[in-house]
């Protein structure tokens, strides 16, 4: 699309999608303006007052020229609406990426927290051609992580994880941009998405100057919050083991099943003894909603997703 | 103003000269006049607020006002403008001075609530003015908690409060305009006789009396939240910030349809009148306003594409927002088939319509795109979307509201305006119009955030362009105050019916007296009965006019 | 409408016993376990009185009118807030309503 | 004596009759938005924690709220009397009933009172006087914040009420009302009924729960 006048780089996957869809709808725009403003001006100029124009017969109502106008806008558009509806499922259901990274934003920055244990602020490294898949969330208000050069967008919002996916095909240094507002420095809360060849991101990783991965530093922490105590193997207290939680299906006190996604692991964490735990156990989890922040509810997450990845390695 | 109408016959500006006499009218006329003076009054703030804005952005690094000042510009700009004057502009206005006159009859049904609107009105500005005297507020006119209630450093609750009350003057006047267009119909005056603009007033009110309620209670418990300390929406406290988004937008959306609604039934009534033929599918109109009114309410979530409702019902709002499309599809093909074999004039009013149909096609359509989801995800909250809605807010109902204002003006005033300056303005404002807003697509789809008070320097050009624009536009607009002014005192006199239009309006004298007819008026006829062929036409009261 | 000749007041009487009998089972419903029905049970005979206040209090009673259609219109207009929204509450999985 | 001829848009006064009513109608259908969002606000938090929500509902007074629910039943019964009987130019029994829908209404005012400062001493005020009674606590406090929310607007609207009961009392002594001119009867009447049918769903939506033992 590089060659349309004024148009943006397109950087990702997703991008060329986008843009294909709004070339298709920009046609059909201009073709429903073109019959508007052209019968219009015909019309003016044809049936202006003093032309000779035959004005017998005049029509004053048919309904074979609405229904048909209309059914036929919105046969054309409904066939857009479906583009674009399967697309939006696509990019906010993301398949199974080839890297997760979670995002952190707050007043007035982003924090990045690679897989690795690496962290940056305001910048994103990330792989040529690999599928990367975003885990947001807000430690205030509500932010919005979008990123012009691969038409992807998602609001952050405080209290949950939000996820979508990009798929970089260029590399270079790419916008990041704020697109919610969120106080005094809205504008300037942006950064950089620099995306790399495989080598060099992986050249990258390593001089981070980090010893320890994301997962790793969450088994301190899960012995630090004192999780330990009930969650492990060896505990007397019988509460639900976490090997091989995450991505399986749960059944919970309420009578519903839910997968064990990142948001849940989350809301038990917080919520403690709840309905939204699984079936079969004590009530006597505590909550650790305003106990634990986001960076270390990131790390606790990353942990249990390692046991369910070792879990499934050893079977 | 006994030096205008000396000479005339008593009219309602006649009748009485006394401060309390405006101050303590029971008149809808005088009562619209009123409401007249606080929304243009409102008009220039917002318009203020605006011309600071598109200053501030011709250079990118945003250093003609300070970040917080800039952020308390755009929302006040906002605030002012939705509530202030779009919400209130054309129905409170025109719709005010000409329902009662269109339907044949003596004033509205309950002519204290209509003038305790006007007074609930202006004590909601009180505050909006207090609020911007102790420092503004700089939440964006959305709201938005967890912002708006904890972290915002600006006057939060008296903007809520301010917005609050006007939300009851807003109850209070479509209440009575429903309850007027049910009960004080002239005899023979069907709701199929109805002039288009008292069905779109009709669709309005509907719309105000059930959506504002929400509005009220939501900026209620913001206010509460606020102030109390407590977590409502806060989702560190087991808040919801997505309910709230929810319920703003369930008023929010709808209040769109308040801005637009009356501006087509406005510009039905212009176009129909200088094309002298039948408005086109005069039902399929009618029922097309009804349906918009409803509709609006099933498609709010569509402004929260992005942000994190579930998939499945994106995907709903967005296949209804496409439906919401239909009606507003059909109006405009019928304005432009009412232009097939008329005999066309380009008198102002006209022009004003015409420059309507085209803008809000272009905002109509702009708005399909930003309702499809995919390409919504890309262009969301950025200045896509701002000139989208500036297309059917400024561009639709402005246009409208000034058009109706020329229209209307000889009738409101007993004066006739300058045809030639009214023409220029027109046409200008469509020019300035465009300037200003197209190249704000581009920039939004390249990627400019709205709300920012800086930007990168790449977007420079279309920025100037755009604050160009708006340069013209404030031209444009401020040109027929002074022109309308001068006709106040200069103007040739205006007879009964300047336009030869068929509205029971034009039946009584222009300005018209106290209660509006001598003899209440026997509908026999529909609305527009044009012949462009001979130039004759049919009033409503069934009286030929060759 | 002659003078000091009222309406027979036996349906207000009438009415005005009937709801204080489901309050009286409001009441009583509150303290039986009943689980999700609760809501059910409460809204149920919120309901019914409401019905009633409205039908014979406010005297919706006799040939259809346009106050029928405005009574039902806020109640209508409601259905839109709740059902839809309901769209979005029932099938997301951010909020903790799992 | 009033003039009976209608006001200047009317053409007679049983138009003005029916319109003043159409009006208060439609009004109606704005409180119904009004507080219907309130308790929307409610039904989604009452799904989501509903085990914080029977716990701090136990607190709440359901022998008051009964006995408010009683009075209000009583006065929309007495409200009508009254208007019936104005309506058939009894005019002392009308000022007697609307008397007795009044003081009703202050009944209701004077429990609530009682009640919201039973709430105080018992912790039940968010941001004033607030104890905690679950784990995950925040959510009881949602419970409470609707709870004041919406009784304080409602308690707003009685006391409106009781202000229009009494002077209609006042016109009604001053023989305002005659079998030929009994709008504005009409009009508070639905008015205080509708108030009524609004504390009707505050109750159930209050009082009944967290009661059984499970």
């Amino acid at each position: 699309m590089q060659w349309v006048p004024f148009w943006p780089r397109d950087a990702s996957v997703t991008a060329q999608s986008i843009d294909m869809l709004t070339i298709g709808e920009l046609a059909l725009v201009v073709v429903i303006l073109g019959f508007v403003f052209g019968l219009m001006i015909v019309f003016g100029l044809r049936y202006r007052r003093g032309s000779s124009a035959d004005r017998s017969h005049l029509v004053e109502k048919t309904w074979h020229w609405e229904i048909g106008w209309t059914v036929g806008s919105l046969a054309a558009f409904l066939v857009l609406f479906v583009w674009g509806a399967n697309m939006y499922v696509w990019l906010y259901e993301p398949p199974p990426a080839d890297l997760e990274i979670y995002v952190v934003a707050k007043q007035w920055m982003w924090k990045a927290e690679h897989p690795g244990g690496q962290r940056e602020i305001n910048e994103l490294h990330v792989p040529l051609g690999k599928s990367v898949r975003l885990l947001l969330t807000s430690e205030d208000v509500v932010h919005s992580f979008f990123v012009p050069a691969f038409r992807v967008k998602h609001d952050v919002l405080p209290g949950q994880y939000e996820t979508f996916w990009f798929k970089p095909t260029e590399t270079g240094r790419f916008l990041l941009e704020c697109t919610q507002y969120c106080g005094t420095q809205h504008a300037h809360m942006g950064g950089v998405i620099v995306v790399m060849p495989q080598t060099e991101y992986a050249r990258w990783l390593t001089i981070q100057g980090v010893h320890q991965s994301l997962a790793q530093q969450g088994e301190a922490l899960f012995r630090k919050y004192g999780c330990s105590g009930c969650h492990d193997p060896n505990s007397t207290v019988h509460a639900p083991s976490l090997a091989g939680l995450y991505g399986s299906i749960v059944h919970l006190q309420n009578g519903e099943t839910t997968i064990a996604d990142e948001r849940y692991l989350r809301d038990c964490i917080l919520l403690g003894a709840s309905r939204i735990l699984p079936a079969g156990y004590p009530p006597v989890m505590p909550a650790f909603a305003g106990q634990i922040g986001e960076d270390d509810l990131i790390k606790l997450v990353a942990y249990i997703q390692s046991l369910a990845q070792t879990q499934r390695a050893s079977r | 103003m006994t030096t205008l109408t000396a000479d005339l016959p008593t009219n309602y500006l006649t009748k009485e000269h006394t401060i309390a006499s405006w101050l303590l009218t029971k008149d809808h006329k005088r009562i619209a006049l009123l409401f007249f003076a606080s929304i243009t009054f409102f008009f220039f703030i917002g318009g203020f607020a605006a011309t600071l804005i598109r200053l501030h952005l011709v250079n990118p690094a945003g250093n003609l006002l300070q970040p917080d000042i800039y952020n308390r510009m755009f929302t006040m700009h906002g605030i002012v403008m939705v509530w202030f004057f779009l919400i209130p502009s054309i129905p409170t206005t025109m719709g005010n001075f000409f329902i009662p006159l269109m339907i044949g009859a003596r004033d509205l049904a309950f002519p204290r609530i209509n003038l305790g609107s006007w007074y609930l009105f202006n004590l909601s500005g009180l505050f909006l003015l207090y609020c911007l005297f102790v420092g503004g507020v700089d939440t964006g006119w959305t709201f938005y908690t967890p912002y708006s209630t904890l972290f915002a450093n600006g006057h939060v609750i008296p903007a809520a409060v301010a917005v609050f009350v006007n939300g009851f003057s807003s109850i209070m006047t479509g209440l009575n305009f429903v309850v007027t267009i049910h009960r004080l119909r002239a005899p023979g005056m069907t709701w199929m006789r109805l002039p288009l603009f008292v069905w779109a007033i009709y669709a309005v009110s509907v719309v105000m009396l059930l959506a504002t309620p929400v509005l009220a209670m939501t900026l209620a418990l913001i206010a509460i939240e606020r102030w109390m300390g407590v977590g409502i929406f806060d989702p560190s406290l087991g808040g919801d910030p997505l309910l709230f988004q929810h319920m703003f937008w369930f008023y929010s959306h709808p209040a769109v349809y308040i801005m637009i609604l009356p501006a087509m039934g406005l510009v039905s009534e212009l176009i129909t009148c200088f094309a002298r033929r039948p408005v086109f599918g005069y039902s399929g109109m009618a029922y097309a306003l009804m349906a918009i009114a409803v509709i609006s309410f099933f498609v709010w979530a569509h402004h929260m594409f992005v942000a994190g409702i579930s998939i499945f019902s994106a995907v709903v709002f967005s296949l209804m927002t496409f439906f919401v499309a239909v009606p507003s599809a059909i109006k405009v093909f019928n304005w432009t088939a009412t232009l097939h074999k008329g005999s066309i004039t380009f008198d102002a009013p006209m022009l004003y319509a015409l420059g309507f149909v085209g803008l809000f096609t272009i905002g109509g359509l702009t708005g399909l795109m930003v309702a499809t989801l995919a390409v919504d995800i890309h262009v969301h909250d950025t200045y896509f979307v701002i000139a989208h809605f500036h297309y059917i807010m400024v561009g639709g109902t402005v246009s409208a509201f000034f058009g109706g204002l020329h229209y209307w003006w000889p009738k409101m005033t007993g004066r006739l305006y300058p045809e030639m300056w009214a023409r220029v303005a027109a046409i200008v404002t469509f020019l300035g119009f465009n300037l200003t807003f197209f190249p704000q697509f581009i920039l939004g789809y390249l990627g400019m955030p709205r709300r920012y008070y800086a930007y990168p320097p790449d977007f420079q050009v279309w920025h100037v362009l755009s604050s160009a624009g708006a340069s013209i536009l404030a031209v444009a607009y401020t040109l027929p105050l002074l022109y309308l002014g001068w006709s106040l005192i200069w103007g040739p006199r205006a007879g009964p019916n300047p336009w030869r239009a068929t509205g029971l309006e034009w039946l009584t004298s222009s300005p018209p007296p106290q209660h509006n007819f001598a003899r209440t008026p026997i509908v026999k006829a529909p609305p527009y009965q044009y012949n462009p062929a001979d130039g004759s036409y049919v009033a409503q009261d069934g009286s030929v006019h060759a | 409408m002659s003078v000091g000749k009222p309406e027979p007041i036996a349906p207000y009487v009438i009415g005005w016993a009937v709801m204080m009998l489901l309050l009286g089972l409001s009441v009583l419903s509150a303290y039986l376990d009943i689980g999700i029905f609760h809501p059910v049970v409460n809204f149920g005979i919120a309901a019914t009185q409401a019905a009633i206040i409205f039908i014979i209090f406010m005297r919706l009673r006799g040939r259809p009118s346009l106050k029928w259609v405005f009574a039902a219109a806020g109640f209508f207009w409601l259905m839109f807030l709740y059902g839809i929204s309901t769209v979005d509450y029932a099938t997301r999985s951010g909020f903790p309503s799992q | 004596m009033r003039s009976l001829a209608p006001e200047p848009q009317f053409a007679t006064l049983e138009q003005q009759t029916e319109t003043a009513q159409l009006g208060m109608w439609a009004f109606i259908a704005t409180e119904v938005m009004f507080f219907g969002a309130l308790i929307f606000t409610y039904m989604i938090y009452r799904v989501t924690y509903w085990e914080q929500f029977r716990l701090a509902a136990h607190d709440s007074q359901i022998l008051n709220g009964s006995i408010n629910e009683a009075l209000l039943l009583t006065s929309s019964l007495t409200m009508i009397l009254a208007i019936n009987y104005g309506k058939a130019g009894r005019n002392d029994r009308l000022v007697a009933f609307l008397l007795a829908t009044a003081f009703l209404g202050l009944c209701f005012l004077g429990v609530k009172g009682w009640e919201y400062v039973e709430d105080y001493n018992s912790g039940s005020v968010p941001s004033m006087n607030f104890l905690f009674k679950s784990d995950y606590h925040a959510p009881t406090e949602l419970f409470w914040i609707f709870y004041w929310i919406s009784t304080g607007f409602h308690t707003l609207h009685v006391t409106v009420g009781i202000g229009l009961v009494m002077l209609l009392a006042w016109q009604a002594h001053r023989r305002k009302f005659s079998p030929n001119y009994f709008s504005p009867l009409e009009v508070v009447g639905l008015y205080w009924s509708f108030v009524d049918t609004v504390w009707v769903f505050l109750f159930a939506a209050i009082y009944p729960l967290g009661r059984a033992v499970t």
